[in-house]
């Protein structure tokens, strides 16, 4: 019995300074996860999550310090993927922080109202508005992520946002059984003939 | 907090059908009821005693060896468990075998000693043993009730290895002509028994979430 | 700073070591005897399905043989043997024996023996053949290794230790002829072996 | 010349139904009332409109172009005057519009003075500045501009040319009757790319059930006598007509993924394009007409055109005799299904209101009931494996199916699914009729629709994390602004109060006003510094735009 | 407007997957008119319990999972199953088994992993396995080959026996299969000489089931002619069967059974032709199906020889099913262009 003890005792005591020592000299620094995470969000740095930008806010994802459905414009299926890669309960986009979007919305200046005061140049996380003082503005569509976040700020509200024109180009087939809504009624052009279901 | 731990370790976060932990002793003691009630017991005990131990300790321990102390009260407490059954209930010891000592390894075990007890109050800690343990034990027996009665037609054979004698006349034959079922008796059945509580319980699941969004269309969580 | 460190780790296992393996051998220690017993009862309840207590008077499970390995009983160790007496007078003999020829490998039998070369019961301990066909050996599952049950080399005949299916006199059992087979073999080999060395077992 | 055929793998074989069109000659379409051409008809950079509303175009003139070297213009393709410019209904799969070119034909016909031009005297890089202006692109389907790809064939050296009249689709008879037609300038074509590209030999790949195209191209190549060239007669299979299916059949070669035909030293073309090419250089002819075929059970007339780009696909159905009425369950013509291009990979059309472009080589009519695909009514997979034996590229379709229709798109990738050409083999043969091209194709456009985002995010990324840096660095600049006024302001009240003493008082006080006045120049900041510092703010977004134009083109 | 898009390509040139299994059906017809021959008509009893019990299954699942019901009973597969299933049985098998036996395969087997074209495991295979497992001894009770019990019972007689109502004088009929003899008896250490002296034994391998095997072994030909399915798996299964059969029969010739006793016995045949072609659950890729066959021709003789059951090619098959993602993850034949 004193055998047993001893034994048992004195192999803990071992392992535990075995264990120690690791703990100091194998401490893993900083935090790959946050890149990942990061890479998941859509990176409109539009602050809707309540945090500054997407990377302030995949620290706080990676710290558990905020749940994963504060994105409104990645939407659900970031949700997904975010709950997928750190291995947590799917959620539902929060309400609370805005509604997904599924068209793609950039913004656009109205300019005949357009006062060129500049203010939704500095609230343009992405540099995507053009423009000086007392000229007009107006939005570079390629580096627009549709934020928002101008909005606010536009005295004269002339800024709107409206969806990315679909054309040809990036049009996508859909998978067989599957409907979409074409752009154009194509029953409302003259001698159209109807097909399909 | 107490109903939130009760409902957690009963149903929500059920160690055998949600959080699938310890899937070993389960799957292969659950050949009839006593068998899963006696290890769901064992297990219960041990869940609840390692759990108000680490908790107790939870304030002092450190990071680096907390894994290792822990399994090391898991240890203890589950080798106390076996001589004390060795004593006590010797026969089913004897049917459980080796499956007592692997108590120590069931993660629902340790899983529950790192993820509630070390960051928790020694009440809520037991509690939630005995919820967990007790969500287990549930499965157990009802996973072992199934394969019985469709394996060999009888409910609580066996009986009187736990409870003694008197306890024999528990035991409920259905049919004295049924030849059995052998397959649920046997490994595989007790992988169609657990998949059918599984799928029982997440249907459950979905159908009270539709009928709440049935009452209050505006509940959207 | 770092060296403290460690030490306090290492100092901290130790202490909950210590007092976790208190706790369990003072536990062993206490529950021992009840268990020694324990196992004693278990072991005694098997031997006396196959020799009812009152045939005897001796602690049979303290009363054992060591018999040199042979084939007669299956094996390549020595294996144990108990005895029966009453009032000093040897009454049967219970083997360990094997048999090594079952659908699924080995089948472990404890086989009674009178002392006039009799059967007084078989039981199979160990087993690992199909359920619902060869394990019907089992007491549970039917009473086939009840036919056993007194008889010896005289009745029936040598030649006649087999499986009816193979012109014997022991039934076999539907669906599955080598297990029965294995059994009767083994059980023929036992009593065999009780024949030549019956004058050696008690003492 | 002898040639050792090789065979690609998989491949069907197919009714093609091709007599139905050639039962008649080809014949010159008239003019349409109104022509609609689409701004942009090639693989490439978009083209820009160069002539407005109300302009009055002559046949051959310029309309639509573009600086970028991977485009071809447009030219006008009769003469009329400009209705309108904006988006019309043109033949996509996606049943979608684009910028078009409205023009009501005036019937005159009338052309631009056209120059004379001595081909022979030219330069090859004069030559490829002349097909790229008369805007010739590769006319066997994906309208490639043959300019550039004939540049790059220059560059990299070419050892053997392809010349695809195979048309292995069935139905399609356009370069058939062409080859029939025009065998003399399509040969003399080829002749011209062999000019240019000096390949040592040049293989004419013809399908075999085409004897009549064979034989007028043999005579045609004989009387031309191009050297190390031969007409070669392939076995009907589909797709042979397919470039890299083709090369394969000709040459034995593999194209390797990734690689185009000409990295490995074979140059393909198509004969309609050969003889875009000897109009071009010939003729001094922009590519304004192509032959076109137009058959299928839903139309009463099937046969061959040569019909100006532009031409409404509704007036060559009428040319080709209307669509079949059928019966009384089918009384009207809305039941036809339209096509463009073959059966295997053309798309339906959702209207018959859209332009004949440079693509346009086939508008089939079909009945309703002869499409075997109805979405959303086809069994399971069962994985035969048929798909898998027909597939020319050797993919395995029924796993590219079974990932794709679960979205798994890194899988689907995995399993090669970007070199699928879609030729529609594994879909005919598939028992349980899954529409199989089209779960390829929609994972294919969500991939790509994925990398467009993933590269739009990742700029943006770069763009705020850029801001980020450069706010923090004139937060750091001004402060440090501050911290070093203030340090003068110290040291100069210290100095002051040091000299006060022994200073010339006068000094000081015009040092006051001086400091003062300094001061106040900065007081008005407000306004005209920030001006500043949003100008070189949009200085900097500018150099920093220019830079990544430039990187980006 | 919402508009469908349809994709090329217009026009097929496919047989239907309901003509496939048609052909599967024809296919059985000479192997089972065999069986019905030399062991009676029960086996049809059998076979119409079975089907009929999988259309019920399937229809009744069908609805439950709110699928349209009439496609998919109108595609045989569930035809195919059951009769496949059918056949694995022994002859005269009481109705509830059979009723047991395909209720698992088209629920656990086919079913509950999303029905035709997603369960991994051959569904016939899966209701033989659970049935061998769970009533050995009914699984275990084949009926004398004709020839050699001389009588059997009439049609009548037959499916008052499957339904349980008739007077059941079980045993006299009973008797191993050859397979399960020879097993029994070279443990017993009788060469295989005497052993094929037994009366059990034909020429080639057990008495009618040599012929129950050609008849296998033609429609399966038939199959293989119209292409239904392709060479590689039977010859994959048979030729390595067969190899390692001769292998051990050279070695020594009364220890181990001839490659064509292993043809001719069992579920071989019926194996190679019907049940490893199974396209749903069978490794997809050419070469993939060859090392599919071969691994299924190993497993069975493993199981035949040194495994628990007579007979193997079921586990053999549930096995190989099992590697199947592996071997068409490993055979994927090499893309155009790749280098």
């Amino acid at each position: 019995m004193l055998i047993a003890i001893l034994t048992i005792s004195a192999m803990a005591g071992i392992f535990g300074l075995i264990l120690g020592y690791a703990a100091i000299r194998f401490k893993v620094e900083g935090n790959p996860i946050v890149d990942q995470i990061d890479s998941l969000l859509p990176q409109t740095q539009c602050g809707q999550c309540t945090y500054p930008g997407c990377r302030p806010y995949a620290e706080a994802i990676a710290n558990g310090e905020a749940p994963i459905n504060q994105c409104p414009p990645g939407g659900q299926s970031t949700v997904v993927l975010l709950a997928d890669l750190l291995d947590v309960e799917v959620l539902e986009l929060n309400a609370e922080h805005g509604d997904h979007n599924d068209v793609p919305l950039v913004a656009f200046i109205r300019e005949d109202t357009c006062i060129g005061c500049t203010l939704c140049i500095q609230a343009c996380p992405v540099d995507a508005i053009l423009g000086s003082a007392k000229h007009m503005h107006t939005i570079i569509i390629d580096e627009c992520t549709g934020c928002e976040l101008c909005l606010p700020p536009c005295p004269v509200d002339c800024i709107d946002l409206i969806p990315i024109k679909q054309t040809i180009e990036d049009w996508k087939w859909s998978l067989p059984g599957e409907t979409l809504a074409s752009l154009e009624s194509s029953s409302e052009q003259e001698g159209a003939i109807t097909y399909g279901h | 907090m107490n109903k939130e731990i009760t409902q957690n370790g009963l149903w929500t976060n059920n160690v055998a059908l949600v959080q699938l932990l310890g899937l070993c002793p389960l799957l292969a003691v659950t050949n009839n009821t006593i068998n899963g009630i006696g290890l769901g017991v064992a297990t219960m005990v041990t869940l609840i005693l390692s759990n108000t131990l680490v908790s107790l300790i939870r304030g002092f321990i450190r990071s680096e060896v907390r894994l290792p102390v822990f399994v090391l009260i898991i240890a203890c407490v589950v080798t106390v468990i076996e001589l004390l059954m060795k004593a006590f209930f010797f026969d089913l010891f004897l049917v459980l075998g080796i499956f007592i000592p692997l108590i120590v390894t069931n993660c629902a075990i340790i899983g529950r000693a790192e993820g509630f007890a070390s960051r928790n109050p020694v009440g809520a800690s037991a509690l939630d043993g005995f919820m967990m343990g007790l969500g287990f034990l549930g499965v157990l027996a009802l996973l072992g009730a199934m394969r019985e009665i469709i394996g060999s037609g009888t409910l609580l054979a066996n009986a009187d290895l736990m409870f003694g004698k008197p306890a024999k006349a528990l035991t409920i034959t259905f049919n004295e002509d049924y030849s059995g079922f052998l397959l649920a008796i046997l490994p595989p059945g007790a992988f169609f028994g657990l998949a059918i509580l599984i799928a029982a319980k997440n249907a459950m699941g979905v159908r009270a979430k539709d009928r709440d969004t049935l009452i209050d269309p505006t509940l959207n969580t | 700073m770092n060296k403290k460190q460690i030490l306090i780790s290492g100092v901290f296992l130790w202490v909950f070591a210590v007092v976790g393996t208190t706790f369990v051998a003072v536990t062993e220690d206490t529950t021992r005897s009840k268990i020694e017993d324990n196992e004693r009862l278990v072991l005694l309840r098997n031997l006396n399905a196959l020799l009812p207590a009152e045939q005897l008077d001796n602690d049979i499970v303290n009363d054992t043989g060591t018999v040199p390995a042979s084939g007669l009983l299956g094996t390549q160790d020595d294996t144990i043997v108990y005895r029966a007496r009453l009032e000093g007078k040897p009454i049967a003999v219970i083997f360990n024996s094997i048999a090594p020829n079952g659908y699924s490998g080995k089948i472990h039998l404890l086989v009674g023996v009178y002392a006039d070369g009799s059967i007084a019961g078989v039981r199979a301990v160990k087993h690992s053949e199909t359920p619902g066909l060869g394990d019907a050996i089992e007491t549970q599952k039917s009473d086939w290794i009840f036919s056993f049950n007194s008889r010896s080399l005289d009745s029936p005949k040598p030649s006649k230790w087999l499986v009816k299916k193979d012109g014997g006199d022991f039934d076999q059992f539907t669906g599955a002829t080598i297990t029965p087979r294995a059994i009767v073999l083994a059980v023929k080999k036992t009593l065999l072996y009780y024949q030549q060395n019956s004058d050696n077992i008690f003492q | 010349m002898d040639i050792k055929l090789s065979r690609f793998n998989g491949g069907i074989h197919l009714d093609d139904h091709k007599s139905e069109s050639l039962t008649r000659p080809v014949q010159v379409a008239p003019l349409p009332n109104q022509l609609i051409m689409p701004l942009k008809q090639h693989i490439g950079e978009s083209n820009k409109p160069l002539v407005n509303v109300g302009d009055r175009v002559l046949r051959g003139q310029l309309i639509a172009g573009s600086s970028s070297p991977i485009s071809a213009p447009v030219h006008a393709s009769t003469s009329g005057i400009v209705r309108s410019i904006g988006p019309h209904l043109v033949a996509h799969a996606s049943g979608q519009s684009a910028d078009c070119i409205i023009i009501d034909v005036d019937g005159k016909d009338a052309s631009i003075k056209v120059e004379p031009i001595e081909v022979s005297q030219m330069q090859a890089a004069d030559i490829l500045d002349h097909i790229r202006r008369l805007g010739v692109v590769g006319l066997g389907g994906a309208s490639f501009p043959t300019s550039p790809k004939l540049s790059r064939g220059i560059d990299l050296g070419i050892h053997t040319l392809i010349i695809n009249g195979a048309e292995c689709e069935p139905y399609i008879t356009c370069d058939d009757s062409l080859m029939q037609n025009q065998a003399y300038e399509t040969v003399r074509g080829i002749g011209y790319l062999q000019r240019m590209l000096t390949p040592k030999k040049t293989l004419i790949g013809i399908e075999d059930n085409k004897p009549k195209a064979i034989e007028a191209m043999k005579l045609a190549l004989q009387t031309e006598s191009l050297p190390n060239t031969a007409v070669v007669s392939i076995p009907t299979l589909y797709p042979s007509g397919g470039e890299k299916q083709l090369i394969q059949i000709l040459t034995g070669n593999e194209i390797p993924t990734g690689q185009l035909a000409f990295d490995i030293g074979i140059f393909c073309q198509n004969v309609g394009t050969c003889l875009a090419i000897t109009q071009a250089l010939e003729l001094n002819q922009p590519l304004m007409s192509r032959y076109v075929t137009v058959s299928g059970d839903g139309v009463r007339l099937p046969g061959n055109w040569i019909v100006r780009l532009g031409t409404p696909i509704k007036y060559l159905i009428e040319l080709a005799g209307g669509y079949v009425q059928n019966g009384l369950n089918q009384p009207n013509a809305t039941q036809q299904h339209l096509v463009m291009g073959g059966p295997m990979m053309g798309f339906s059309l959702s209207s018959d209101n859209v332009p004949i472009v440079k693509s346009s080589n086939n508008i089939l009519v079909m009945q309703q009931q002869l499409i075997a695909q109805q979405p959303g009514i086809h069994d399971e997979c069962v994985r035969c494996g048929k798909c898998a034996e027909v597939c020319p590229a050797q993919l395995l379709p029924q796993q590219l199916y079974w990932h794709s229709r679960s979205k798994e798109y890194e899988k689907v990738e995995a399993y090669n699914l970007f070199d699928c050409i879609e030729c529609g083999c594994c879909s005919a043969v598939c028992p349980s009729q899954i529409p199989l091209v089209q779960y390829y194709r929609a994972s294919k456009s969500e991939i790509r629709a994925t990398q467009r985002a993933t590269f739009k995010s990742d700029r943006a990324r770069i763009r705020f994390e850029f801001r980020e840096k450069r706010l923090l660095l004139k937060k750091q600049q001004e402060e440090q602004k501050r911290r070093l006024k203030r340090e003068a302001l110290l040291k100069k009240s210290a100095a002051k109060k040091m000299d006060s003493s022994v200073a010339d008082p006068i000094q000081a006080a015009l040092d006051r006003i001086k400091a003062k006045k300094s001061e106040q120049v900065i007081v008005p900041k407000n306004i005209t510094n920030l001006t500043a510092d949003q100008q070189k703010q949009i200085d900097e977004a500018d150099a920093r735009r220019c830079s990544e134009h430039e990187q980006n083109t | 407007m919402t508009s469908v898009i349809v994709s090329s390509p217009y026009v097929s040139q496919s047989k239907s997957l309901r003509r496939l299994m048609i052909n599967v059906i024809i296919g059985l017809i000479p192997g089972t008119l065999a069986y019905a021959w030399f062991f009676g008509p029960s086996i049809m009893i059998n076979i119409a319990i079975a089907v009929l019990f999988a259309l019920g299954f399937e229809a009744v699942i069908l609805w439950l999972r709110k699928k349209s019901i009439k496609p998919h009973l109108n595609d045989y597969s569930a035809v195919v199953t059951g009769w496949l299933f059918a056949l694995c049985l022994p002859s005269h098998s009481v109705w509830w088994l059979i009723v047991v036996g395909i209720g698992f395969a088209m629920i656990a087997g086919k079913h509950l992993y999303g029905g035709l074209g997603f369960n991994p495991f051959n569904p016939a295979m899966v209701g033989y396995v659970v049935l061998l497992i769970s009533f050995p001894k009914e699984m275990t009770s084949w009926h004398l080959p004709i020839p050699m019990s001389g009588e059997t019972y009439g049609l009548v007689d037959s499916l008052k026996f499957v339904l349980g109502i008739g007077d059941s004088t079980w045993d006299a009929f009973t008797a191993a299969t050859p397979l399960d003899h020879v097993k029994t008896a070279l443990r017993q250490d009788i060469p295989i000489s005497e052993i094929f002296q037994a009366p059990l034994f034909g020429k080639l391998g057990g008495i009618g089931w040599e012929w129950i095997s050609a008849g296998w072994l033609i429609g399966g030909l038939w199959l293989l002619i119209n292409k239904t399915i392709r060479w590689h798996i039977p010859v994959a299964l048979l030729g390595s069967l067969g190899s390692i059969a001769w292998v051990f029969y050279l070695i020594d010739a009364e220890t181990a059974t001839s490659p064509l006793f292993h043809w001719l016995s069992g579920g071989a045949m019926l194996g190679a032709f019907f049940i490893a072609t199974d396209p749903v659950s069978a490794a997809t890729t050419n070469n993939g199906r060859i090392y599919y066959g071969i691994l299924i021709g190993l497993l069975v003789y493993l199981i035949r020889n040194w495994g628990g059951y007579p007979d193997g090619v079921a586990f053999a098959v549930l096995l190989a099913n099992m590697c199947v993602p592996l071997i068409d993850y490993y055979t994927q034949p090499k893309v155009y262009g790749a280098k």
